[in-house]
């Protein structure tokens, strides 16, 4: 089920000058959502203009919430809002992160990729050993995880988190990954990740949100795929990175 | 009081959804959908999103981008080709639809397109066509022959013969004399046209100096686009008597009716669907709302603009 | 590093003002008026409105409207006369101008169009032209001239061997192909192009049928056309080697700055005049800051888009 | 001097449903405003839009006011505004009512004709003579005046203002005629102020509000003028009301 709701804003926590998560409460929106799915959320005064895809940040209960940086118009007036404010929302959408038991998972995400990857972590089966790492532009960007990098080195080490990779890889016996981020960052991790397993939830511009426009594709094997039908979680592997 | 004609096609409403916005996806979410995405009983037509000869993968992303009035697209007719559509889309359209389905195709060559239409007039369920000859964002399909009156006078004399189905020309705006295209379309035997496909655009990231698009120029639609598409649906309906199939920046039931006045017979929503995928089904709502309280029927406004 | 070249004119500032939407009434406001709207140290040159060779009424009203994302315009060319200009216009602008100025003017022939060049030849202080062949709201001056590449390239090759002055020749946007229509001026002999005019535009009072303006089609400009202002830029941009003066919808610097790396060498504010009468001053300020951060000059940028 | 200025609303007062008085507090506007000039305002939400003519209501000591009907985006966006907000404005624009002493005037106004009127009455020279009469659809439009008339007879006569002013002016010996109104009640007022002395304020759509466009005009002699700036107060003889 995808639903169309306006939804009260019952939490509108305000992180810092660039981050705010907002929570709503929703019986069926909270019972339908997984680990890497979405929702596309607007704000009422952006009326007439598109939603934007924000990922499903967590489930707790019958409330949801999502975790939003303000780099544009939409962000912008989302992460304006305040309690009691509505929220417009359609959603769930897209695929959700494939789980395995058993399994040494690293978690890897650059700025507004940790959202998803905080939630998955939450989420892993019993007995998965897992590491977050996540990255960002300065100590605004970080947020609870294991291992954080900054750029301006103001959190964390220094530096960008694909220089961690490797060592953690080998040092903890990493046979899966998950990723999040910048596509910079996204391209590197998979060339990083050999023949590990590696999952990776992609961004792209979105129009219509549920597979009709054909809008956000990403190229995948010898053609397309869209990000909010057949993604927003790929495998790696099939991603042809060089054309992004 | 909704009814409403379009050529050789009655439709109970006014209210159909351009081509490419309203893709055949939506049947599989509308029964998950909890809003009215495909209401059949407030369209008048369904049309499919514009089919090739063969598959198209479409262009290389990004392909969409969000202006401050309306998007830019470069979706490059990504579509499963001719026999796909047949074999596969076809019969799940037809099971699904209760209205009648126009299908829209293009080629590359005034022989293609006369193949299209042959090999579709052999399928049963189709309502009628609409000969995409404007879009913007492909190199061989399309807008080559809607920029040209002579050009698009040959095609459409060379297909008209073909079928006895609704042959609706989908025109471009992009031209300097929107009736003289619509009269070549006349000449040539559609029996009507639609309007507007997108408007030329192009937007760059002012920080980097990349067009936001890997195109450059591609297709402009939406709010944006909207006085334009009334103009030309108005000047159209001045140089033809063909009935017009309207769209451009149609958001709500009183852009719908400033269509109607200026000419349209029936008008279709496009970029709205994806701001509000109840535009159609509201639209509806609203324009017989406003019939009802004026004691008049959509056939008595068309082309009454004064 | 604001500096720029429009053809034979260098200029100071790579931002003007459109011609029309910011006439030489300010001129005497500018001394009671606390916003700086007429900033001579920020803008490149001035264009003055369009005069004719007879004084000219204009359309009846109403003549604007303003829509969800721009306006519509049927001011139809009011103006005093090519006399008149001369004797009293002139000399005004002249004592109050310390950038270049640019003079647009159209006519209803090609020998009327020459005979305003000649004569305004004699003048003393004019630094260029701008031969506007596209204004949609008039019946014999204007459009005409700029719909048919052929009916361009006579006309300008008939103006061009007429002055050493800077000679811009203003394109319509409501043509099939930009491209040609600048070659044609380029091939006529015009030193530089400017773009857009207004679009094709309409609208309707959907509680009466009426339309918003008499005329019923009408110009378009502001926010709404600048993705097509944009595309025509480019598209113009790669057909010429002219410099290209553009327009369309610029309300911010971002904006003059995506039409320089579209290949605009300088821009023009028009609409936008109306709800920022600051617009152009603060376009200049926005956009020295952002060069001088970048560290390079505009000549760096012109269409380098990427 | 034509100020451009974003100044604190001191008073929104909201008069019913369509109507709010908008007041603000500026020495030099207060100070260069007089009867018949009007200003042109934006809510701060409308950046990006054009302003809207609004007629001055009335200057006491430095401050300012505004009567706005609720008619369309522009002026919905004015009269949701509340105390504290602040008003985009340019003004004061425009021509006055010219005033003449010892005069016996008759004021009619329709609709939003009224504030220009209702601060004109209040600035006439002593010793004139004055009777404000005005009309509206229904009580909801009718203000403080002299004698009333709606449409639907819900206060005051019923019927047109128009209606009454035959009888008014041979009563009273009126000598001076103003008016501010709908189109067809300001020509058919024309038609019946004979050879009265009779100004008028216009109303037109304007774009630029001080002159430049040539967007705002109406005809009068034998050409057009602009409401902005030969305006808002014509003689009404000499515009030509066939055309309108
Ligand atoms: C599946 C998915 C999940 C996402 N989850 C989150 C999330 O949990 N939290 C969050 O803060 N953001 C998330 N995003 C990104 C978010 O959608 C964009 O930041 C937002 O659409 C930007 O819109 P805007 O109007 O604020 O910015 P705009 O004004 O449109 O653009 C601002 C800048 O961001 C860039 N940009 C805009 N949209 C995108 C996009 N979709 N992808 C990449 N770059 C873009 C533009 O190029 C521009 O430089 C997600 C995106 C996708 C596709
Ligand atoms: C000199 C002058 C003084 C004015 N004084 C006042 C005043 O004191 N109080 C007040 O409430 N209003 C006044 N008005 C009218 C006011 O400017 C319009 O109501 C306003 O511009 C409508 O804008 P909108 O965006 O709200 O409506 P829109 O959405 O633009 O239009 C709503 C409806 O009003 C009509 N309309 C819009 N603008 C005008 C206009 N300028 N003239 C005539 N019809 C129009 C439209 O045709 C439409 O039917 C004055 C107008 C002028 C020219
Ligand atoms: C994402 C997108 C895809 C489109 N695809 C097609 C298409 O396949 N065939 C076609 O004829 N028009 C296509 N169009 C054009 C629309 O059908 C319509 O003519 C145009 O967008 C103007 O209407 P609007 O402003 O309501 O969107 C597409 C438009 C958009 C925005
Ligand atoms: C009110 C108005 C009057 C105009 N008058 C003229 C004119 O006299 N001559 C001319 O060449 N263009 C005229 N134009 C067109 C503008 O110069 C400009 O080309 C167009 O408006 C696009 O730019 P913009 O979107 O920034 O306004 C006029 C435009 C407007 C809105
Ligand atoms: S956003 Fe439309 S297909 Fe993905
Ligand atoms: S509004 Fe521009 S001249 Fe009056």
């Amino acid at each position: 089920m995808i639903w169309l709701k306006t939804l009260p804003i019952v939490h509108a926590q305000r992180l810092n000058a660039q981050y705010t998560v907002l929570t709503v409460e929703d019986k069926d929106l909270a019972a339908a959502s997984h680990p890497g799915m979405f929702c596309e959320l607007r704000a009422p005064n952006q009326e007439g203009r598109q939603f934007k895809p924000i990922s499903i940040y967590g489930v707790e209960g019958t409330r949801l919430s999502f975790f939003i940086k303000s780099v544009g118009f939409g962000t912008d007036a989302l992460c304006a809002l305040q309690d009691g404010d509505t929220l417009e929302m359609m959603g769930p959408l897209g695929n959700k992160f494939p789980v395995f038991a058993g399994k040494k998972a690293l978690l890897v995400s650059g700025g507004v990729g940790y959202p998803p990857l905080a939630w998955l972590k939450a989420n892993l089966p019993d007995g998965t050993t897992v590491i977050h790492l996540h990255g960002g532009a300065s100590s605004e960007d970080i947020f609870d995880c294991d291992i954080s990098c900054t750029m301006d080195g103001s959190e964390g080490h220094q530096g960008l988190v694909t220089d961690l990779v490797l060592p953690l890889i080998q040092e903890h016996g990493i046979n899966l990954i998950y990723s999040c981020g910048p596509v910079g960052m996204l391209k590197k991790l998979t060339e990083l990740s050999g023949d590990i397993p590696h999952f990776v939830s992609m961004e792209a511009y979105m129009a219509c949100g549920v597979g009709v426009c054909h809008g956000c594709v990403i190229p995948v094997g010898d053609g397309f795929q869209r990000v909010c039908k057949e993604g927003a979680v790929f495998d790696a592997k099939l991603i042809d990175w060089r054309q992004l | 009081m909704m009814k409403t004609k379009l050529g050789r096609l009655a439709l109970d409403s006014p209210i159909t959804v351009a081509s490419g916005t309203f893709g055949m996806e939506y049947f599989e979410i509308m029964d998950v959908f909890d809003a009215p995405i495909l209401p059949q009983d407030k369209l008048g037509a369904y049309i499919c999103k514009t089919i090739t000869p063969l598959p198209k993968a479409g262009n290389p992303p990004p392909r969409i981008y969000e202006t401050e009035c309306g998007m830019l697209n470069s979706i490059g007719l990504p579509n499963p080709g001719l026999q796909c559509f047949l074999d596969e889309e076809l019969p799940i359209l037809l099971e699904k639809l209760s209205i009648p389905l126009i299908v829209s195709f293009s080629g590359g060559s005034v022989d293609e397109f006369c193949m299209m239409l042959e090999t579709l007039e052999k399928a049963e369920g189709i309502a009628g066509y609409e000969i995409n000859v404007s879009c913007p964002n492909v190199e061989n399909e399309g807008i080559a022959f809607g920029a040209d009156s002579d050009v698009l006078y040959q095609l459409v004399s060379r297909l008209a013969p073909l079928t006895n189905k609704e042959l609706i020309v989908k025109l471009s705006p992009n031209v300097t004399d929107i009736g003289r295209m619509a009269k070549a379309a006349e000449a040539g035997g559609a029996s009507s046209i639609s309007l507007i496909n997108t408007l030329w655009g192009m937007a760059i990231d002012w920080q980097t100096g990349k067009a936001r698009i890997p195109r450059k120029v591609c297709g402009y639609s939406g709010k944006g686009v909207k006085p334009v598409a009334l103009a030309l649906t108005y000047q159209a309906a001045q140089a033809v008597s063909l009935p017009i199939l309207a769209m451009g920046g149609i958001s709500c039931w009183q852009d719908a009716l400033e269509f109607i006045y200026a000419g349209a017979s029936a008008v279709a929503v496009g970029t709205s669907n994806f701001t509000d995928p109840g535009a159609p089904a509201r639209i509806y709502d609203g324009l017989l709302e406003h019939l009802k309280a004026k004691g008049s029927g959509i056939k008595d406004l068309i082309g009454t603009v004064s």
